[in-house]
């Protein structure tokens, strides 16, 4: 840098603390990989997943160390306002750290039983997660796209890990090519917003659309369609919505989770500070747009969980209606939208990761047939009950945090004045109910009492599922909490 | 909710939040007895229950007579960035819910027997009582939406876990058709909320709402018919009422009868509590549609219930019928017609509570609900037949007992606002003569087939079981005063509610023409 | 004049390459059809003043990623010629039609729409004339997106990974005995 | 002396009480000593009411007390008590519903000897005797209401009381769902009424203005159809002849005594609100019944059907005297149609019972000698429901006779339709005595019939009794000898008296006897000296009672049924079907767009780029603003 | 006639429609892989277009980043076909349709 400083050249202010958190995540990433090259056995899935676990806490430690700065000395940016401090970064930041745990947890027991390597498959898990925040707290498009590859990449290969299933390497190329495809058109949103507002820095984008009146919008709107395109892909909403069955269904239970819980949360982090924050002012152009896909992915998502027999298969569909109901929000363009959708997401990633704990652990060689939940009623009653606890939050049924998160969403878009979205919300929330109920059916309602086979079952597993359930129930029953740090968390642009 | 009720205003015990949580808790420690002591889960299951029971009763006992606004309230900030509470309360609509929901619960739990899995079994029935407790008791919109919606778990599987052969599909069925109705009310009550907030500040809070009456005429109008679908399916009201029949029929005996007797009542009772009280003049504009739907549920619930061939089915027609009545009475507006239809939901708890039990016993006995493989149990079984004939006859509505009381009051009530509503309903009171007296001689009568001579007579436990429904019978029926002069003060609050907000006047009824002078002079209101 | 001589010639031949690239039957003509395009942008980017860039272009990838792809397609033996009228797909054809189609009709149309200049937004990272091309990328690069430059590092240390877990062959222990096997 | 009254209910009240509990543990005969012991107190106390309301001055107004039990259904400005009200009307009733009553349970006893059930039958006759003074006492309504069906459903239970026989389970259904019908009027007549009026106790209606022409003429046809069902009037009447399928006290005290008979007394005792128009069109009605059933009494073969169409026919008259406006002459033949009726049903049940459950008159006959005292007191009946004088019947009859000639509108019309009911009566129970008690033997030797205990002769021997004096109650001869007319006089709000001259009165009473007369030597010369040929006296037509019970059953179980049964299916089919219609359709939705999860991965591109597409174009041209 | 920026813009716009008609017409997965390429490629001729027309060095900066995450892009996919088609040799995007409904 010195060199640099001799030339009149002066880099940017950072601030450390703040990437502090990433940065954790990826010297833990490289410390496995030292570890793997370097130790002379194999290493150990115990190691990994401890220090994967270890950086997730630490970081989170840091991540609510933030909190409260911004909490006090209110939001900031750092690094020529490249990356935003804000409620909603340090949100999101702790929403990813807990699904990488969970998922770290979860992979332990998997990972041994499939003969995966551990090292890489933390090391990348680690590296995703980055990519994650990177994508939450990116405060200019260029970066944001770059936490989105890294976080994808990541994926792709953890999909392809599972090296003896067919099945996981389709679904890994098939996630590849349409992501990239979807990517592409992402960038070409970027480019078309650099070239109608000039430059990529979200800041610069809003200080300049309040400023400017377009001549003709026709660029802006071309861009704004396409960033929607990407991101729309990556939460899996209808109509590009259609690679995530197969690839959920292929993927490795653990990655499943990851994607559902936390690809999804960053997709819609990205969604909402571009949309939510940077396009505030022309929200009467985006958000009819948006609530048009909603109302697509919710019908989609409910009408084909219904018709599926694969259990993953069903939830991959009954995530897309979440999807769309996380949409709902958005299209509600409101700061109490985007706090309803903050709250859905955080709700939502933990009850589907105590959900694909349970399938992880039921899973068998041919696929996960709802048959073989049959009678998991009386055979394992715990595990039962927590799982249907799990589904019935999922279905939006009182005294779980699904239900708060629905309430909220229905909210957010009364107060929008579109009933009919939220009318339609609610239908297809019956119509998903159907899928859910017909799990629950399966476990409880059982004609031949044939005992069957405990599923191989680890106890980080059990950690994760009594985790998911009890914040589930508890945040049913008294969710005031996280309503307030949903409030706090909505983003903010600030630029320096 | 637990550290809400420690933060209760101290004056007084929050007996109603005790109602609710003491069923909770009843569940949780039934949930942790040990698995190797089956036999325990009813008992203590029951405890809890009748727990709860006692205190609906020290509830009825401390109710003060005249008043006509909510008692016993209890108010915590639950949600406060939502503007939600947890406030409930309770006034003379409500408070005989309450009782019967706290009587029924452990009564069933004593008679029936689950034959397996009674741990589940009790805990869900005693949440299934906390849940509707809730719902009678909640003043707050969003907490009445939590329990209505909750409810639906316990029922759902006590019906999938216990029910008969075809309960996969009833239960779904069940849960689908209730949750499908109260989707669009979820939608109604943000509405309400949120439109009648004005420059206030939002609440949930249903006296305040009531008071407000902020929404346009159509926007009520919506709104209502948002809640009144909800509530009309769990009525159920013909034509959305065919989950009914299926549901009765596949619950195992317990779910029937709090099925009946229980949370039947949330739809009438939501109409009342809701509809009338928070959407008046919408109300009185739906009104004709309703008390004509109610009427021709009386007949048609009256038609079908006479051609079934299954006796559980039969009785669920009949409820059919009896809850037509109380859509009729409710919609009525007159004091005699809603006090009408709020004691005749008493009395329907009583007699179909009653009569689903009577066919689970003759269920348990034959191992069949098919009447025509029944005949001539009167002979095996007089004293089973004598009790069934009684609550038969309740049903049927015969003077002096409480079927008449009821079905009378909401009849003579609504004579006056809807004459020929009434002239048809009345007929109800024939077909019902009809279809109960034709099974009951089918099943009772006649010359007992080999099988039915060995069928047992009632046992001494389920005649004590039955014993509090004819007792409850017999005292509405001759002496259903206590009942009447509590629901009064609120009925007539809630009429003159109507009257204020909307262009409806209520007929000045049975103005005494003399006064007689062997007793007091008659009360105007 | 000569500009637009060169935009022209650059243009045919970037199109060229890009319509051999999707219509050549032999994937080794796609590549070079595809080296072809890319030759043609980094025409275009010296048209534009961008010669750094198009010195990148070239090497990074002419000279690296289609190197690779052409490698892998050596390695699996992949070269055969692929008959486009084998396409098991009839309603795909279609729907690439309706694609392209359409989004020519939209080309033309916001041709016809958009007046000149297409942009009225203005610098902010600093202009870009003329022959410091070079100092100017890299004070960007170093200050305004110094991050997202570092950010590279990761998805680059990503994507080694992957390539190292993808190519390494399963531990022979597994792979001859549960081969299609495993849960997931 | 009248503030016991409320014992009068009571006493039978207990009774069903004590029987309910310990029935089984009396077993026979004590728990029907105990029934009849409540029964014959209950008559007492009556008594000892009747001789407390007759100290009283009953041109004053002071024979009408009223004592309210507790508020029964307090509601807003609704007021019902539980309360009675004893008055002229409700006492005389209440005396010969306990006399007649107290005497059949006496009956009963002998009667239902060995009956397996025997202490559950008293304890149905007790609840009936109690049903039946609630309904008499009421000093309101809906009391009134409670009394009426409480009568109704005891004699539900009583008829289907040998419910394993097929025949007498419909029977008893087929009585309650008829009664029913009445009752759907009673109701209806008591809501308008109470809107009208604002009150539903009898002194306050009997104190109010009238009601407008046509809200009035509602009620009462209203009140009529109660009437109607309740006593077995056309066209509600069918349920009365299957009735008799009840041990025969049963046909004796609830379906000819009593029961029946409490239609009548509501529309006295609601006599001021009663129109013109109503009172004719009920004077037709049951003027018709009349007819109409002592047409079908003339081919009945079983000996009780006879008596149950003749009651038929006697209630029929009871109401033509009600369309007169001659309420006393009503309650006149209320009373002695209880005694001879009564008397007659019970000598029936005592001829079955000496001939063993045998009820076809044409396996009887020249019983007199095998029982005598059965015999002797069927023939006072006989002659009392013939109207010969000085029996009871005639006194009574001519009466109503007299009225439906003063009768403004059609009165002769009506009078003619009597006279020849009366003829029509006298007929059958002369053909009937004479197959029972006269002619040749028809039974076969091992039936050997005997006369029947004392506890069942005694009530016989009473009634007769009363059979024959019972006229003297209300005698027209002198004007003073009008006992029952002056007594009943102050709950008329307009009382009747006779327009016509003492010789058309002795006219009309001539020709009526003659008629009588006519009709005994007819079947005399028939049935005894076979002077005529009998075959043709049985027309089929009449034997099946104009097949006009045949004619509802065909439409209840055929177009009935079918159409409950098509609404059944309807529910099933249609509405049900239409839910789960629902639900498949989202299925079908969701298999139409299944297709679009074809797993190549190049179709999904399609949807990347295609929406990608429209999105763009919907944007760029702000299609949805 | 001069050309303007509106040129280079068509002409990488082009140049991504024909990037996306080859991905939905060909089933070769390397080849699928060069027509994201070409979309990309498409993508940077509008940056270094915007760059010049605005004068700005951030489109022609951006372009980097996009060269790096071409080239991860690249290195991971055909990773995975490597891993692929070693198991399935010959195996088109077509054939890799286990997963469906």
């Amino acid at each position: 840098m010195g060199a640099l400083q001799i030339l009149g050249f002066v880099g940017p202010s950072v601030n450390w603390w703040a990437l502090l958190p990433q940065i954790i995540l990826l010297g833990a990433a490289l410390l496995i990989l030292l570890a793997s090259a370097l130790a002379p056995q194999r290493t150990s899935t115990a190691f990994t997943t401890i220090t994967t676990l270890c950086s997730a806490i630490t970081s989170s430690i840091v991540a609510i160390g933030l909190w409260n700065d911004v909490k006090t000395g209110g939001p900031s940016s750092s690094i020529a306002s490249a990356f935003g401090i804000d409620g909603f970064s340090i949100f999101f930041t702790l929403l990813i750290l807990i699904g990488l745990a969970a998922t770290a947890l979860l992979s332990h027991g998997y990972l041994d039983r499939e003969g995966i390597d551990p090292p890489e498959f933390h090391a990348l898990l680690l590296c995703s997660a980055a990519g994650a925040i990177v994508m939450a707290s990116a405060n200019d498009l260029i970066v944001m796209f770059l936490g989105l590859e890294a976080l994808s990449i990541g994926i792709y290969v953890m999909i392809a890990m599972h090296h003896r299933r067919s099945e996981a390497r389709e679904s890994a190329i098939k996630y590849f090519v349409l992501g990239a495809f979807s990517s592409a058109f992402l960038l070409y949103g970027i480019a078309l917003t650099y070239g109608a507002t000039g430059s990529t820095n979200l800041v610069h984008i809003r200080n300049y659309l309040d400023a400017v009146v377009f001549r003709d919008q026709h660029l802006l709107m071309a861009a704004m369609a396409l960033l929607l395109v990407g991101l729309s892909f990556k939460v899996a909403a209808a109509p590009f919505h259609f690679w995530a069955p197969d690839v959920y269904q292929g993927a490795p239970s653990p990655v499943t989770g990851w994607m559902a819980s936390i690809a999804k949360a960053a997709g819609f982090a990205a969604l909402l500070r571009i949309f939510f924050a940077a396009f505030a002012s022309h929200d009467v152009d985006w958000a009819p747009i948006v609530g048009v896909l909603a109302l697509i992915t919710l019908v989609v998502g409910a009408v084909m969980a219904i018709l599926q027999t694969d259990v993953k298969r069903m939830l991959a569909f009954s995530s897309v209606s979440h999807a769309g109901y996380v949409l709902v929000a958005v299209h509600a363009a409101s700061a109490e939208g985007t706090s309803a959708a903050l709250f859905y997401l955080f709700t939502y990633t933990l009850m589907v990761l105590g959900t694909f704990a349970v399938v992880g652990a039921m899973g068998t060689d041919d696929g996960h047939p709802l048959s073989r939940y049959a009678g998991l009623g009386h055979s394992r009653p715990i595990l039962a009950i927590g799982f249907t606890v799990l589904l019935l939050a999922q279905a939006g049924i009182p005294t779980t945090s699904g239900f708060i998160a629905k309430f909220q969403v229905i909210a957010a878009a009364v107060n929008n004045e579109s009933y009919f979205v939220a009318g339609v919300a609610m239908v297809t929330a019956v119509i998903g109910a159907f899928m859910y109920l017909r799990i629950v059916m399966a476990m409880y309602v059982t004609d031949e009492e044939k005992e069957r086979t405990s599923p191989t079952w680890h106890w980080t597993t059990s950690v994760v599922v009594i985790a998911a359930v009890s914040f589930t129930i508890l945040i049913g029953v008294v969710p005031q909490l996280l309503i307030e740090f949903a409030e706090d968390a909505v983003p903010i642009l600030i630029r320096g | 909710m637990i550290q809400l009720v420690a933060a209760q205003t101290a004056s007084s015990f929050p007996v109603l939040n005790a109602l609710i949580i003491v069923p909770i808790a009843g569940a949780l420690v039934v949930v942790l007895l040990p698995n190797s002591r089956p036999e325990l889960m009813r008992p203590v299951g029951a405890i809890f229950a009748s727990i709860a029971a006692a205190l609906s009763l020290y509830v009825m006992a401390q109710f003060s007579i005249h008043e006509a606004g909510f008692q016993f309230q209890s108010i915590q900030s639950w949600i406060p960035s939502l503007g939600i509470n947890w406030h409930v309360g309770v006034d003379g609509i409500s408070l005989w819910l309450v009782v019967l929901t706290g009587l029924i619960t452990p009564i069933v739990l004593i008679a029936v027997d689950p034959h397996h899995d009674p741990k589940p079994y009790t805990a869900w029935l005693l949440l299934l009582q906390a849940g509707s407790f809730g719902a009678f008791l909640a003043l707050d919109l969003f907490l009445f939406f939590v329990m209505f919606e909750i409810v639906l778990v316990p029922m759902y599987m006590l019906i999938g876990g216990w029910g008969y052969d075809d309960r996969r599909y009833a239960a779904t069925k069940f849960f689908l058709y209730t949750m499908a109705g109260s989707a669009l009310m979820l939608v109604a009550i943000v509405s309400v909320a949120t439109l009648s907030a004005g420059n206030q500040d939002i609440t949930f809070n249903v006296v305040e709402l009531a008071q407000r009456q902020a929404l346009s005429t159509n926007t009520a109008r919506l709104c209502f018919l948002a809640f009144a679908l909800a509530f009309v399916i769990k009525v159920p009201i013909v034509p959305v009422h065919t989950w009914l029949p299926d549901a009765h029929t596949q619950a195992p005996t317990a779910g029937s009868v709090v099925l009946a007797a229980v949370m039947l009542k949330l739809g009438t009772y939501g109409l009342l509590r809701f509809g009338l009280y928070l959407f008046p003049e919408a109300s009185v504009w739906a009104a004709p549609t309703l008390a004509t739907l109610g009427v021709i549920g009386v007949v048609y619930g009256a038609i079908v219930a006479t051609m079934q061939k299954d006796l559980k089915r039969l009785v669920a027609y009949s409820s059919v019928a009896h809850m037509g009545f109380i859509v009729l009475g409710i919609f009525a507006f007159t004091t005699q017609s809603l006090e009408g239809g709020v004691l005749q939901m008493i009395n329907h708890g009583l007699s179909t509570g009653a009569l689903f039990l009577m066919v689970g016993m003759l269920y348990e006995r034959r191992k069949t609900r098919a009447i025509e493989e029944l005949s001539g149990i009167q002979s095996a079984a007089p004293v089973f037949a004598g009790f069934f004939t009684v609550v038969m006859l309740s049903s049927i509505g015969v003077p002096g007992l409480n079927g008449f009381v009821g079905e009378f009051l909401v009849l003579i009530g609504s004579y006056e606002t809807r004459r020929w509503w009434t002239v048809i309903a009345a007929t109800g009171v024939i077909l019902a003569a009809l279809y109960l007296l034709w099974a009951y001689q089918r099943v009772f009568h006649g010359e007992p087939t080999p099988d039915d001579e060995q069928t047992p007579d009632l046992t001494l436990k389920e005649g004590l079981v039955l014993a509090p429904f004819i007792a409850g019978i017999v005292f509405l029926g001759l002496y259903p005063k206590p009942l009447l002069e509590r629901i009064e003060p609120a009925v007539d609050d809630l009429i003159s509610h109507l009257e204020q907000h909307s262009d409806y006047v209520q007929p000045d009824l049975g103005a005494p023409v003399v006064v007689d002078e062997n007793h007091g002079s008659e009360d105007d209101h | 004049m000569v500009d637009t001589l060169v935009f022209i010639i650059a243009a045919a031949i970037c199109l060229t390459g890009a319509l051999g690239v999707i219509l050549a039957r032999n994937p080794v003509h796609s590549a070079l059809m595809l080296v072809m395009t890319l030759f043609g942008i980094a025409v275009q980017f010296v048209a534009q003043e961008a010669h750094f860039l198009a010195a990148v272009q070239v090497i990074v990838y002419a000279g690296a990623i289609v190197v690779l792809f052409l490698f892998v397609i050596m390695l699996l033996g992949v070269d055969r010629a692929q008959n486009l009228e084998l396409s098991i797909l009839p309603i795909q054809r279609w729907a690439a039609l309706v694609f392209a189609g359409g989004s020519l009709l939209l080309l033309g149309a916001l041709i016809v729409v958009v007046n000149e200049p297409v942009t009225g937004a203005e610098a902010v990272g600093g202009t870009a004339s003329g022959d410091e091309n070079v100092r100017l990328l890299a004070r960007s690069l170093f200050s305004d997106h110094v991050y997202a430059f570092e950010l590279t590092s990761l998805l680059l240390v990503i994507a080694v990974i992957g390539a190292v877990v993808l190519a390494r062959k399963p531990k022979a222990t597994q792979s001859a005995a549960v081969e299609e096997q495993g849960d997931n | 002396m009248v503030e016991l009254v409320w014992l009068v209910p009571t006493l039978p009240l207990l009774g069903f009480c004590l029987l309910l509990v310990a029935g089984r543990v009396f077993g026979e005969p004590r728990a029907g000593w105990i029934a009849t012991a409540a029964a014959a107190t209950s008559f007492v106390v009556t008594l000892v009411v009747f001789v407390g309301l007759l100290g009283k001055d009953g041109h004053a107004g002071e024979r009408s007390y009223e004592f309210i039990l507790f508020d029964w259904l307090p509601a807003g400005s609704l007021k019902v008590e539980a309360g009675f009200l004893v008055d002229p009307l409700s006492i005389t009733m209440a005396l010969f519903v306990t006399g007649v009553g107290a005497l059949i349970h006496l009956y009963s006893i002998g009667y239902m000897h060995g009956d397996p059930k025997y202490s559950k039958f008293f304890l149905y006759l007790n609840l009936f005797l109690f049903s039946m003074l609630m309904l008499v006492f009421g000093n309101n309504l809906v009391v009134t209401f409670l009394g009426w069906e409480g009568v109704g459903a005891c004699s539900y239970f009583l008829i289907s009381f040998w419910h394993q026989k097929e025949s007498a389970a419909t029977a008893g259904k087929k009585a309650f769902v008829t009664n029913r019908v009445g009752d759907w009027g009673f109701m209806i007549a008591t809501f308008a009424i109470w809107s009208a009026l604002g009150t539903v106790t009898y002194t306050e209606i009997a104190n109010s203005p009238a009601m407008s022409a046509a809200t009035g003429t509602a009620v009462s046809l209203l009140l009529f159809v109660a009437a109607a069902g309740k006593s077995a009037q056309l066209p509600l009447y069918v349920w009365l002849p299957d009735a008799m399928e009840g041990p025969t006290p049963v046909s004796a005290m609830v379906h000819a005594a009593t029961m029946v008979t409490s239609g009548v007394y509501l529309l006295v005792r609601m006599n001021n609100v009663l129109t013109e128009d109503a009172l004719l069109i009920i004077a037709v009605i049951g003027a018709a019944t009349a007819l109409f059933a002592a047409l079908c009494a003339v081919a009945q073969h079983d000996i009780k059907k006879v008596l149950a169409y003749s009651t038929i026919s006697q209630l029929g008259y009871m109401f033509l005297a009600i369309g007169s406006g001659a309420y006393v002459a009503a309650i006149f033949h209320v009373i002695t149609h209880a005694f001879f009726k009564a008397l007659l049903f019970l000598g029936s049940g005592s001829v079955i019972h000496g001939m063993h459950d045998e009820q076809d008159m044409r396996k009887m006959g020249a019983l007199r000698a095998a029982m005598p005292i059965t015999a002797a007191t069927f023939i006072v009946g006989w002659l009392a429901i013939a109207g010969v004088p000085p029996f009871s019947g005639f006194w009574s009859k001519d009466e109503i006779l007299l009225a439906a000639w003063e009768q403004k509108n059609i009165g002769p019309l009506l009078w003619a339709v009597g006279l020849i009911t009366a003829f029509l009566t006298a007929y059958y129970m002369s053909r009937q005595v004479i197959l029972v008690f006269f002619g040749e033997q028809r039974w076969e030797e091992d039936v050997n019939p005997h006369e029947s205990t004392w506890t069942m002769t005694t009530p016989l021997c009473v009634l007769a009794g009363a059979a024959i004096v019972g006229g003297a109650i209300n005698l027209p001869l002198v004007k003073d000898w009008l006992i029952l007319e002056h007594f009943l006089e102050p709950i008329f709000h307009h009382p009747h008296h006779f327009s016509s001259g003492t010789t058309t009165k002795i006219v009309l009473a001539i020709v009526s006897v003659a008629a009588g007369l006519v009709g005994i030597s007819i079947a005399t010369l028939s049935w005894l000296m076979r002077r005529i040929p009998t075959e043709s006296l049985e027309p089929e037509l009449l034997e099946n009672a104009m097949y006009v019970d045949a004619t509802y059953a065909r439409v209840v179980g055929g177009v009935g049924t079918t159409g409950f049964q098509k609404t059944a299916d309807f529910d099933a089919e249609i509405v049900d079907g239409t839910i789960n219609g629902v639900g498949r359709l989202v299925m079908k939705l969701g298999q139409l767009i299944q297709p679009t999860q074809s797993g190549y991965m190049r179709n999904y591109a399609v949807g990347v780029a295609v929406g990608a597409l429209a999105i763009v174009v919907v944007l760029a041209w702000g299609l949805l603003l | 006639m001069e050309i303007t920026t509106g040129w280079y813009l068509v002409l990488g716009a082009l140049l991504f429609v024909i990037g996306g008609t080859g991905l939905l017409i060909r089933r070769n997965p390397l080849v699928m892989l060069m027509c994201v390429e070409l979309m990309l490629n498409g993508v940077n001729l509008s940056f270094v277009a915007f760059a010049r027309q605005l004068d700005d060095i951030g489109g022609q900066t951006v372009v980097f980043f996009v060269l790096v995450v071409a080239a991860a892009e690249v290195v991971v996919g055909l990773g995975l076909l490597v891993a692929i088609l070693r198991r399935q040799p010959g195996a088109t995007a077509d054939d890799l349709s286990a997963l469906r409904g």
